[in-house]
């Protein structure tokens, strides 16, 4: 089982990253042991290979997920364990690595986008297009005030200092290069990120 | 319930309705006890619906019979006082074994043997309560130590053997000694049992005029 | 982390010093207990609290918050008056020989050149001599007055083993002990790994900390070879990702900075970035900045970046102050000079120092942006959550917008570990409800404003209308596209100097030797550049083999730059090519190329008789015991008090903390006193959680559901504190109440005479999420960064103690 | 009975016949837990609860890093931290994954009276079979470890199944995959103790010269075994028992009592029977009615 395991996971695309555990070998030990024993809950799950959202260490997960990836199946995740081939954590997760699926699964998990209005005591849900449009109006309007162009000794500096921005420490390095070329283009210099926290 | 007439009461109704309250919680915990106590005898478990059941069933069976029991106490208990009498028809056993009431001392409504099945069963049941409690695991199993739990239902089932051979007796002799099914059951014996068993509760009823089960302390002693 | 994770098994001695890698990193840590076990190393932990790391220690030496310096210069004072130095590797690859212009000097706790009016240094004179070619003059008999090596010497001469331990606390003889095992590691076949993180960033001397150790780990030869290294173990999945790509206040990707005010052109610009080496025929790889640069603004801009218009130069913002940090952001904010910010997946009010502070100039925003998939204490920071989050509603105009974001299970990229792989991962599920991609939404912002700048024009609008914004769903680029773009494509045939096609136009490149200074290339990021190429997407790649189990996994993953997976790997072999432990090298010179199992960080064919020096990247080729000019507060570290202490500066009581620190004038006002806050603080994580995320984690809400601060037994007695009751602890700047642990694992220090108390301040709890509420540490801690990076000093400030009863719902 | 199907019992609870048992030749498995190693991190709880589907209530800080407080229905293993001063005064933190020890000799499989409840797999595994537990807590009282838990919701008793699912499909248990620096290690018995023997040797050159295997003899060894750096004293690892066997009164009332209350009350039956046999029923006679009648008529004579 383990040579056939180590072939597959050199595949690389995408598509081939994602499998059922039945390929491995797991097939259908689980039910014949399950009048006594607790059945082996992934025997069909889909395996999909991820990194762990948390520290640097980056352990490779694998995680795991309802559904055969059927049109008609919606893919939910069930479980979530190390990658016993990545070379760092062999498989190994720490609490937090170890608890990801209530993470994924928190009841604090935002499904919708919500606005407050000034002075106002409680959120209410609107959508995208509510939000987007208003945020860009508020962008527009700040970056069109207090943009500064030139500086007092008549270098071009283009600066926006009145609106910063944090970037986000566990988004992938294509969002934030995205994120880079947004926010610069505007000009913005209050511009950071966890490193420093 | 009539009664036919020269009989004599020796149970009260309120009596038998509580001994048989206890007897038949008695049987119930007999069987879920076993149950649980051996294995082969587990299969006992069905007839309260399984496992789960006869766990749960079983303490608060355990506590209706402390409750009636300490009601039979109550009613019981004076007759039930240990007396020189008790010494002398214990020295008769063999008389008492062998059928033969003549050697055997006079005694009143309860001879020895019937004492030993009350206060064993006053002993006995109380001690397998608290001991039953503190194994009760749903409820009192965070009031006590593991260990203390260990020694509470060694005694629990130490007692309950205890128990159920007293209780064998009991039956046996109640079968052995016609017509004292009938003073359970329907509550009356004839003067000739009282008599042949107990002759001198009957002198004393006699003494009062009482047809029992006791004596009536409105006339008096009876004459010497 | 100039090595990778597996390495640290490698190592003879690890020191966990500045950090708790067993709580903050479990699983790299299984590497620490391997080179216990197969390499019979030791473990030595120095922190002020005995922690989970220090459980499995082999030596645990007790410090006081904010000393680390002191320590280092005792220990490097200890090396060299033991000699137990490298020497061949000092004298070959750092700059010990060099000599320093005469004007340098240090005196009465300050470097020459200081300037009390700017609260820093004029660092002219932090420099070497030259000579008239403009190279260092150099002296290797290591007898020249004003060379670096004596220079040294004479600046740690004062840190003697009392003197460490009259500021540290640390008990002498555990502190004899632990320089000794480090003595040990001078051999050349011996290494040690340095283990840290915040706990040594997160101080007004963080930078220097860090250097005082990468000065000891030249000093004994452990740069560059298998087990040893620098090993900053980065705190979030991608932070080095993002720190990579430049987004912090003055980077650029790859680390190019942003210009000044005082580069008004290209021209000048590139006058201060082309180091030229400092020494006869180095590498200095910089030279090579141009290249990066305008392949940079060719994939940002396209052809609207050409040669007649300096590549768009003038479309980059420039700074007007060396950092638009968090703290200048908070000040600025506070002062109501900002109205707009955005968090994208990031926390403030948990994460910034001086809560109170951060939720006042939140409230003076006109509108605030959080992304995040979680319901942030940020996102609710206007509304009353008791006494956790007293504020007013009504009294609050801040316009607030949560955007729910994906999780990393559901959506495909790459992040960027500590070692520096960049890892590929797959979407395993759709976001919950309407919850979308960072892209999504971050492109969903670029187009309306660039469509509204198109419409009704505005300031300055070109850089906007002229970004490069050419991707197949250009409402929601593909990540692979995007890496491709940071990859870097070839944008007309590139010929090598035979005339031979290496890459024909629009093929994505090999790796950065590749880049172009004539436009014929864009890379978004040229440290990256190798990652997504013409063979595929490198960062995918899972062949997990790993030659003779030493640790590297050259085929898992990509690491920048150019797969290379230990740094400075030049400097695991001796001057002629050899290794020095031989047991385990890395590269090693076969007479006609470099060869071994990692990617020379190095000329492949370069002779080790050209003496080109093993760190390419500084112009003078060689590792710097001396930093010359690069660092704010002094080119040697010097101990500074945390600006909150309890104690004087035993060395110039007249400096007493860091004097090229920036400290704004209201958070300066915010600092207290030992005489009403006696005890010394330090916050920290603890391993059952992650920050502020793990709360929302059922299971980690059970693992450690409730806010405490640890309380050694002796100051427990004393202030009559019960195990497990109740405690306020207040600083200047805000109080918390939350449950005390009473623990025989902080000890109080002997410091400069004084029994000295350590509190431990767990920071996980707030008032959203799974977890009990909590104030949270930063309500605490003081605004106040680090000379150079301005990371806040989180680690040590005063605060008092006392006995309480439970907060009032 | 569709439990039995399984054929490797080597122990099932309050069955007095053998259970199918012909696929014993299986290779004892065992979890070997090196404290030495462990830094407390609690990656085994959190593994434990996501791959049980276990989630306790979430608790308060009750004083120490010891969360949830104790073992439950929905906390199967737990670690226990205790700050210890060694000789020299340095403190020491152990810190000791409880959980099942899977007993070869089974304190909770002796203790437990419903058949099948409890079982032993050839393996090694102690299991407890949901369906057939009857929540008497019995097998709380038997345990020498102090492990298992009764739920108040569904009234059956939980533990550690040492992930009886993954170890039959071949895997190992969540706990021990999970453990980031190895301080749970899974596999043979004959391996583990293999491994532990050169952890102890290491240990010594350590200066622990008291470092050992914990693998209790008192109940026949055990299947979940600690390397302990002071194996002399095990009970300073948070109340780890010293020298565990099941309580001599747990023996008692499941050894002699059983057989000796049985041959009781078939005594004091069968004793009674043969009086019937022997003496036959005591019936009240003529004369005795007489002698009432004449007793009755005097008495009434005489007032």
């Amino acid at each position: 089982m383990q040579v056939g395991r180590r072939g597959f996971i050199k595949l690389t695309s995408a598509g081939l990253a994602t499998s059922a555990i039945g390929v491995l070998g797991f097939g259908s030990s689980g039910s014949a042991l399950a009048a006594a024993i607790r059945p082996f809950k992934l025997t069909a799950a889909a395996e999909t290979r991820n990194t762990c959202t948390y520290c640097s260490v980056s352990c490779g997960i694998l995680i795991y997920s309802m559904g055969d990836r059927a049109k008609n199946a919606r893919s939910n995740i069930i479980h979530i364990e190390g990658d016993p081939d990545h070379p760092v954590n062999r498989g190994t997760l720490c609490p937090k690595g170890s608890a990801l699926l209530d993470v994924v699964h928190a009841p604090t998990r935002l499904k919708s986008p919500r606005y407050r209005a000034p002075g106002s005591g409680a959120f209410k849900e609107v959508s995208w297009d509510f939000a987007l449009d208003r945020i860009a109006r508020l962008m527009k309007e700040d970056r069109d005030r207090n943009f500064i162009t030139r500086n007092a000794a008549g270098t071009q500096v283009n600066r926006w200092t009145s609106t910063g921005m944090l970037a986000a420490s566990a988004s992938s390095t294509e969002t934030s290069y995205l994120t880079w070329k947004v926010a610069r283009s505007l000009g913005m210099v209050v511009f950071d990120n966890q490193a420093r926290v | 319930m009539t009664q036919p007439k020269g009989t004599l009461t020796r149970n009260t109704t309120a009596a038998r309705i509580n001994h048989w309250i206890t007897g038949g919680c008695f049987i119930l915990l007999l069987f879920s006890g076993l149950a649980m106590f051996h294995p082969m005898l587990f299969f006992l478990a069905e007839l309260f619906g399984g496992g789960q059941w006869t766990r749960a069933i079983h303490p608060w069976i355990g506590t209706v019979l402390m409750l009636s029991y300490a009601g039979l106490i109550v009613q019981f208990w004076r007759d039930n006082l240990l007396n020189r009498d008790d010494i002398n028809w214990m020295k008769a056993i063999d008389s008492v074994l062998a059928n033969k009431e003549e050697g055997v001392p006079e005694v009143a409504r309860f001879n020895a043997g019937q004492k030993f099945v009350f206060w064993s069963m006053a002993f006995l049941v109380p001690v397998m309560f608290i001991t039953g409690l503190v194994i009760w695991d749903v409820y009192f199993s965070a009031y006590t130590t593991i260990e203390q739990q260990r020694i509470a239902v060694l005694i629990h089932s130490l007692a309950a053997i205890a128990a159920i051979i007293v209780w064998i007796i009991h039956v046996y002799a109640a079968i052995w000694v016609r017509g004292s099914m009938r003073a359970m059951t329907q509550g009356y014996v004839t003067p000739g049992w009282a008599w042949r068993h107990h002759r001198k509760w009957l002198r004393r009823l006699a003494a009062t005029g009482s047809t029992g089960p006791r004596p009536r302390a409105d006339r008096g002693p009876a004459p010497r | 982390m100039t090595n990778t994770w597996q390495d640290i098994k490698n190592a003879n001695v690890i020191v966990v010093m500045g950090g708790n890698a067993a709580e903050a990193h479990p699983c790299g840590f299984k590497w620490v207990v391997e080179a216990k076990i197969e390499n019979g190393a030791k473990l030595l932990v120095i922190d002020p609290r005995y922690t989970r790391t220090a459980s499995v220690a082999d030596v645990y030496a007790p410090i006081r918050p904010g000393t680390d310096i002191a320590f280092l210069n005792g220990l490097i004072r200890y090396l060299l008056e033991k000699d137990a130095i490298q020497h061949d590797y000092v004298r070959a690859y750092t700059n010990a020989s060099l000599l320093v212009k005469e004007g340098f000097g240090f005196e009465d706790g300050l470097f020459s050149g200081y300037r009390e009016e700017i609260n820093g240094y004029d660092r002219s004179d932090w420099d070497y001599e030259l000579d008239e070619q403009g190279f260092a003059k150099a002296d290797d008999t290591w007898q020249h007055p004003r060379c670096v090596m004596r220079l040294l010497r004479n600046h740690v001469d004062r840190y003697t083993p009392e003197t460490v331990s009259r500021i540290c606390g640390t008990p002498q003889d555990k502190y004899l002990q632990i320089c000794e095992l480090f003595a040990g590691t001078a051999a050349p076949d011996k290494a040690l790994t340095s283990l840290f993180a915040l706990g040594w960033t997160q101080h007004s001397v963080g930078s220097q900390n860090i250097r005082a150790m990468a000065m000891v780990q030249l000093l004994l030869g452990n740069i560059g070879v298998a087990g040893g290294g620098m090993n900053a173990l980065r705190g979030h999945s991608n932070i080095q990702g993002l720190t990579d790509v430049g987004l912090l206040s003055e980077l650029m990707p790859g680390y190019l900075r942003l210009p000044t005010d005082a580069e008004p052109t290209f021209e000048d610009y590139m006058k201060t970035r082309q180091f030229k080496p400092l020494r006869p025929g180095q590498t200095s790889y910089w030279q090579n900045y141009r290249k990066f640069f305008v392949s940079f603004q060719k994939a940002i801009y396209g052809d609207a970046a050409r040669a007649d218009n300096d590549w768009s130069y003038d479309w980059l913002p420039k700074l007007d102050v060396p950092l638009y940090d968090i703290i200048r952001a908070f000040e600025m904010m506070a002062n109501g000079q900002m109205n707009g910010y955005i968090c994208q997946g990031f926390n403030p009010m948990q994460a910034f120092p001086d809560r109170g502070k951060t939720r006042r100039a939140l409230g003076k925003l006109k509108f605030l942006v959080t992304m995040d998939p979680l319901d942030t204490e940020t996102s609710r920071f206007w509304e009353n959550f008791g006494p956790q989050n007293p504020s007013d509603p009504a009294a609050i105009q801040t316009e607030v917008f949560q955007l729910p974001t994906s999780c990393f299970a559901e959506e495909n990229g790459s992040l960027v570990n500590s070692s520096r792989w960049l890892q590929w991962h797959w979407k395993a599920a759709d976001p919950p409800g309407q919850a979308r991609s960072d892209i999504w939404i971050m492109t969903g912002l670029c187009h309306r404003l660039r469509e509204m700048y198109r419409k009704e024009g505005g300031a300055f609008p070109d850089p906007i209308l002229n970004l490069t914004w050419n991707y197949t769903d250009p409402a929601n680029p593909d990540p692979e596209e995007l890496a491709k773009e940071m990859n870097g494509r070839a944008l007309a045939d590139l010929k090598d100097s035979n005339g031979a096609v290496t890459a024909h136009a629009g093929q994505l490149l090999e790796g950065f030797a590749q880049l172009r200074d004539d436009g014929t290339t864009a890379s978004g990021c040229w440290i990256f550049s190798g990652c997504f190429t013409e063979k595929g997407n490198q960062m995918a790649r899972r062949d997990a083999t790993d030659p003779r189990e030493q640790g590297l996994a050259p085929n898992w993953a990509w690491a920048w730059p150019a797969n290379r997976r230990i740094l400075y790997n030049r400097a695991s072999a001796d001057a002629a090519g050899k290794a020095w432990n031989p047991e385990k090298p890395i590269i090693q010179w076969n007479g006609s190329r470099w060869v071994g199992i990692d990617v020379p960080d190095y000329g492949p064919t370069t002779k080790p008789s050209d003496a080109v020096g093993p760190f390419i990247m500084n112009a003078e080729g060689v590792g710097r015991l001396f930093a010359r000019d690069q660092m704010a507060d002094g080119p040697f570290p010097e101990h500074y008090e945390p600006f909150e202490s309890p104690s004087e500066n035993v060395l110039h009581p007249k400096v007493r903390s860091n004097p090229a620190a920036r400290v704004f004038a209201d958070d300066r006002a915010a600092f207290g006193t030992a005489k009403e806050f006696p005890y010394v603080a330090t916050t920290y994580r603890l391993t059952e959680h992650f920050h502020f995320w793990t709360k929302h984690a059922l299971i980690n809400a059970i693992l450690q559901p409730e806010e405490f601060v640890e309380i050694g037994e002796v100051l427990a007695r004393q202030k009559g504190i019960e195990q497990g009751g109740w405690v306020r602890v207040a600083s200047k700047r805000g109080a918390i109440v939350c449950k005390a642990y009473v623990t025989k694992r902080i000890r109080p220090l002997e410091v400069n005479g004084k029994p000295t108390h350590v509190i431990g301040v767990p920071l996980h709890w707030g008032f959203t999420g799974q977890a009990r509420k909590g104030y949270g540490a930063n309500t605490l801690t003081p605004s106040v960064g680090d000379a150079n990076s301005q990371t806040p000093e989180f680690k040590a400030f005063l605060v008092n103690v006392e006995k309480a009863h439970a907060p009032k719902e | 009975m569709a439990d039995l199907q399984s054929q490797n019992y080597i122990r099932r609870s309050a069955s007095t016949l053998t259970p199918p048992s012909v696929r014993d030749h299986e290779q004892e498995v065992a979890k070997l837990i090196d404290v030495s190693r462990c830094i407390g991190c609690k990656a085994c709880q959190a593994a434990c609860m996501e791959w049980n589907n276990l989630r306790d209530e979430i608790g308060h800080f009750e004083g120490s890093y010891d969360n949830p407080a104790d073992l439950s229905p929905s906390t199967w293993t737990l670690m226990r931290f205790a700050e210890w001063e060694n000789d020299k005064g340095d403190l020491e933190w152990l810190i000791r994954k409880d959980g099942c020890m899977h007993c070869e000799d089974p304190g909770c499989l002796k203790a437990c009276p419903a058949p099948g409840a409890i079982v032993q797999y050839a393996n090694g595994i102690v299991d407890f079979i949901s369906e057939n537990c009857i929540g008497c807590g019995y097998c709380v009282k038997g345990c020498p470890f102090d492990i298992p838990r009764i739920s108040q919701v569904d009234h059956k008793s939980y533990k550690c199944t040492l992930c009886s699912d993954r170890v039959a499909v071949g895997l190992e248990p969540a706990c021990v995959k999970a453990c980031p620096t190895g301080a749970i290690m899974f596999g043979t018995k004959a391996d583990m103790k293999t491994w532990a023997e050169e952890r102890v040797v290491d240990l010594k050159s350590r200066g622990f010269s008291n470092a050992g295997l914990y693998d209790p003899s008192g109940v026949g060894g055990t299947h979940v075994m600690y390397v302990l750096h002071h194996a002399d004293k095990p009970s300073i690892y948070a109340g780890l028992p010293d020298n565990p066997r099941i309580s001599i009164l747990v023996d008692l009332w499941k050894g002699i009592v059983k057989p000796l209350a049985l041959a009781g009350i078939a005594f004091t039956a069968v004793t009674a029977f043969f009086h019937w046999i022997v003496a036959g029923p005591n019936e009240v006679q003529p004369e005795d009615e007489a002698n009432a009648q004449r007793l009755l008529r005097k008495t009434d004579d005489s007032r």
